[in-house]
């Protein structure tokens, strides 16, 4: 069976996709955000899971990590709320998290967990490239999982040509250099950088991520890009409406 | 060396680089150019140079001549209190501004708990004339409010870091995301031996001046480099670092490394991470850390901010799985005590942080003959509230 | 020497010792033993030891860059800030310990001002296992309270002064009773080149190593050992007598005293003692002060605790009549403003006594040639509240 | 003419000595207080001259010290008050006061200003026996001044004969090591003191001082030397019951 992730980039051009922390704003809103984000159209989903240090994220997603957490949310946990997803839902799940919650449920243990569960993929931002591949690759090929990489403005033009090499599903694009957080603007050097890693013909799809926040920054982003994700926003979004308005928000990016 | 780190980074299990891509450019722009900067020749002379006469190094290695008696048995302490701004902080200050200026850098970052690395970072940044963003936990603000002054005396800007525990551990998370948002003019100076490779080897070279001296010194005094016993706290673990570089590998010296215990290991308000700590990643290093089955960092606790930290560094974590070291917990209680009976022995108030290596005597006995080093990472300036107030003097 | 001492207890005019018969004992003792046992073998070795070992001495001669930059001039800071416990000051209570051990003495007296000599006073006597109280005005206890806390841990009595002006002269009069409560036991650590013969010179010989120092490292970095001039703050004058000692008959050396002018000499509100005194006798000693035309000591006033004294020492009173030092007098004001332009240019926050030194670039210019050592004396720890309220930081 | 010190000591066995601090409580007591304490029967009088830093007072005489110069208390004004007091009295009468506001008066200009006004003698506890000796001796003989010195309890016996040949009019002895200040008891060691001191049967009569406060340390003090100074207790007397009620404070000491 192929990968979902790839699947849905042959088959659709633009993909938007949506983070939210697990366990936030209550700790089983997990399966309701899924459905209700799949059924407002949106073509893939980061599931976060919440970290009590988490390095490369703004105010608004440690804080739904730390309410998360305190609402009981763990990785056992999370699993066992996406025990039968795959009955309900064809989406691309991909699960991002920091490393060392992962590490301590156990690599494989958790690869394998993902591969029950049904998760597609992981993005682990302190994981590098070079650990991965060395330590952990054989590990995730085993349980048929994407890991994606991310790259930054500062990417130089030779590791981002590593990294497209080894990629499988998409390639993070952070939209700046910067930490998650909604943003109203992306400005020119930005767009300037859109269009370097546009030129260069990358063989995995892109998707842009890290201050995507209105369909303005939305539009700008899919046009340069094979995609989307928007995080912060949306966290903000269901701190304030709830589970219940979700077709709303996604709606302002069709 | 064996128990030093290996060229991928490691030591042993511990180390390396877990860095969000972010990082990536300024890790491997460090990585690739610390041991080359810092080993040309002009690097060296201007390293010492300042380290001679604007930190005031060698610092003397002093005989405790009345704490020797009351614990029967030789005790030098290695005087870091002496440094200019008042720890062993500045060694590695020193050092990393000299590479943030070989690397082009204008802006200076960086975390601090107790405030010495803060103060110290503060201090070469007026040195060099360079701008500097101090983050540092908002309890941390509060009780080492002096440090905080002097860093603003120093035309440093410090960041209060809210969330967590508002501590060391919250004000290295908001360092490490200033310099993802600023990834080209900013320079993060750690201030121990933690984080991501090379940082833990990097501090821990510059702070080996203080093992370095104490060879030199030691022979002078008792006619062997070598003590029985090298003592020193760790909170991170730079000081202990510095004081255990050269002799990792001289296994007839016994090393050990004092950890804070807070209000007791079994309490839940402890920051003594060897004990209670398990493997695992912080601040990009995989190394021992205090946390949660579900792998969530632990607050940690302790009286002493430069001690309140999750983690230890990595070339610990490694002394420790290997027993290289001991390593010993010493509650809040017998640190402050160590420290006033320091005051009133020698007259010499120690940082807090330091008071716990002085604890060692109410933990553990020692022979007439050994020849200990302890190491007096800093003075208790910061700390005077504190102590007054633990002790209503 | 012409400008040192005569075998009479004079400098020129002034000095002596203007007691009452009832401190006569204790005052004609040491005048007939301090010179004999300060030149023995074995308490040189000692008083060497512990400057060394304990203080850390030899302090560095540290070439200022970014201050030399600025004022077009060359600058060489003497970092007596560096010393043990943060000033000048223990050289002397070093020595006076030593002394008070020999004369079989088990409780120490010292008055203080900015509480940096009740620190090395309480530091010593923790060091030798003495008694200490420290005699300390009201107000100087309020503004140099992390000094107060630091005499507390080493296990000193600090005895408010009430009387008067409530700061350093009440101080130092409260401990001359004392003196004269406790004549046989008791040994008073005059803190600075004041007080009755031979308090003077012996608090002189023991900060003379301060120039001695000097000396030797211009050589070292000059290729010669005199400078142009010579500039240290005067309270009561042993910093600067200690930095001027070697050179005081060497009058190609210029010597520049600085006072503290305080609100301003005409306002009433001054400590400047050369500019506003007479001749007269305090504490002991025929030298300048201020005082009413009644012969009424005035009140003297200056935002630095330790400057805050209406006498200067008899030595600087007579480098002052016969004009071989240059007396200026510099202003609150100026003072905080040099000593955040020193903390933010060189990274080293001065005590406020300190920077009135470095305020003579307000007040004064130099030839680009001109080799300047400045007698940094403090540091500025225990003035932190000062700045941080006068800037508003 | 004979001294008056030299001619009461020669008309009396035991003498009762009264120091006040001129200018206090109020500025014009001076001539007041001597004619109380002289009708009381008090043979002789230490008119103190205030100074602002008395080393070797304690916290009373330092008090009244500082009123009396807030009062304006003066060497000149002192001066100007005993005027003419030798018209009213032919009490002995000695100005006891520290050393800096009789140099700014200038020495000569004082003790001329003393034999003008008919006072006796000095007590300058700051102006040590050799500095007297070789600077100021002569100006004191040339204004027929005698100048009173201190022995203490730690004075050397060498030192005391020689204090003892050089002075004239009384030795002041310093009861206790300490400060001026009321004091309830002689102890045992200040008996020895006593005992030794009038063993030594010196040449100049001794009056003993500092401590004296009530009947049973005067007549202690009295029964081992030609006189007593009371202080403290006279000053803390007035302060309370001005200068209206001397005679009884000086009744209690007869
Ligand atoms: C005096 C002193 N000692 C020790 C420490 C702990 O740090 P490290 O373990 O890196 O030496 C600190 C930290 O601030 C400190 O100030
Ligand atoms: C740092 C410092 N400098 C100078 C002084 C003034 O004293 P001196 O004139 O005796 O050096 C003091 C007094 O406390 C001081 O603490």
């Amino acid at each position: 069976m192929m990968n979902r992730i790839d699947q849905k980039f042959k088959t659709q051009d633009k993909i938007l996709s949506i983070y939210f922390s697990a366990g936030f704003p209550n700790i089983d809103d997990t399966r309701i955000i899924i459905k209700e984000l799949e059924s407002a159209g949106v073509d893939m989903i980061e599931i976060g899971l919440p970290f009590s240090d988490p390095l490369a994220d703004g105010p608004t997603i440690q804080e739904s990590s730390n309410i998360a957490i305190k609402n009981g949310m763990s990785s056992q946990k999370l699993f066992n709320q996406l025990k039968n997803i795959r009955n309900e839902t064809s989406i691309p799940l991909v699960i991002m998290g920091y490393f060392n919650p992962i590490l301590q449920f156990g690599i494989e243990n958790f690869c394998k967990k993902c591969k029950d569960v049904g998760i597609d993929g992981l993005i682990i931002p302190d994981l590098p490239v070079n650990v991965y591949n060395n330590r952990y690759k054989s590990i995730f090929q085993k349980y048929e999982l994407y890991n994606m990489f991310l790259i930054t403005p500062q990417t130089s033009e030779e590791r981002i040509r590593y990294i497209d090499d080894i990629s499988k599903g998409f390639i993070y694009m952070v939209s700046d250099a910067s930490i998650t957080g909604a943003k109203n603007k992306i400005n020119l050097n930005q767009k300037k950088y859109f269009n370097r890693i546009s030129k260069m013909k990358l063989k995995t799809p892109t998707i842009i991520g890290f201050g995507i926040s209105n369909s303005k920054t939305y539009n700008t982003a899919i046009s340069h890009s094979n995609g989307a994700i928007i995080g912060s926003a949306f966290i903000k979004f269901i701190e304030k409406n709830g589970t219940k308005k979700i077709k709303e928000f996604v709606e302002k990016f069709r | 060396m064996k128990y030093n780190v290996d060229n991928k980074g490691y030591y042993g299990d511990f180390g390396g680089a877990y860095i969000p891509e972010m990082l990536y450019p300024n890790i491997s722009e460090l990585e690739k150019n610390y041991k080359k900067i810092s080993s040309e020749p002009k690097f060296i002379n201007e390293f010492n140079y300042l380290l001679k006469q604007y930190v005031g190094r060698p610092t003397p290695l002093y005989y405790a001549k009345r704490l020797s008696k009351k614990y029967k048995t030789k005790i030098y302490l290695k005087r870091e209190d002496l440094c200019h701004t008042g720890a062993h902080k500045i060694n590695n200050t020193i050092g990393q501004i000299l590479l943030a200026e070989k690397l082009g850098k204008k802006r200076i970052i960086a975390e601090t708990g107790a405030g010495q690395h803060g103060v110290a970072t503060a201090t070469v940044c007026a040195l060099k004339g360079l701008k500097c963003i101090i983050y540092m936990g908002e309890i941390d603000i509060i009780r080492q409010s002096p440090n905080v002054a002097r860093m603003k005396m120093l035309g440093a800007e410090v960041r209060p870091a809210k969330s967590g525990s508002k501590t060391l551990k919250d004000a290295t998370n908001e360092a490490i995301r200033d310099w993802i948002n600023n990834p080209t003019d900013t320079h993060y100076i750690i201030g121990s031996v933690v984080g991501p490779h090379p940082y833990p080897d990097m501090v821990a070279r510059f702070q080996s001046v203080i093992s370095k001296e104490i060879k030199k010194q030691l022979k002078i005094k008792e006619g062997t480099p070598f003590p029985d016993y090298l003592i020193a706290c760790v909170g991170g673990g730079s000081n202990a670092a510095g004081t255990f570089y050269e002799y990792l590998d001289e296994t007839k010296v016994k090393i050990i490394a004092v950890e804070a215990a807070g209000k007791g290991i079994e309490t839940g308000k402890s920051a003594a991470t060897s004990a209670l700590g398990k493997e695992g990643i912080i601040h990009g290093s995989r190394t021992l850390l205090m946390q949660t089955e579900d792998g969530q960092i632990t607050e940690p606790y302790s009286i002493s901010a430069g001690l309140d930290y999750p983690g230890v560094g990595p070339m610990h974590a490694n002394l420790f799985r290997t027993k290289r070291a001991e390593f010993i917990s010493i509650s809040d209680d017998e640190a402050m005590t160590a420290g006033l009976e320091l005051s009133q022995l020698e007259g010499i108030i120690p940082a807090i942080e330091t008071g716990h290596a002085f604890a060692i005597f109410q933990q553990k006995k020692f022979k007439p003959n050994d020849i200990l080093v302890i190491n007096l990472s800093g003075r208790g300036d910061k700390d005077l509230d504190t102590y007054i107030d633990y002790f209503k003097l």
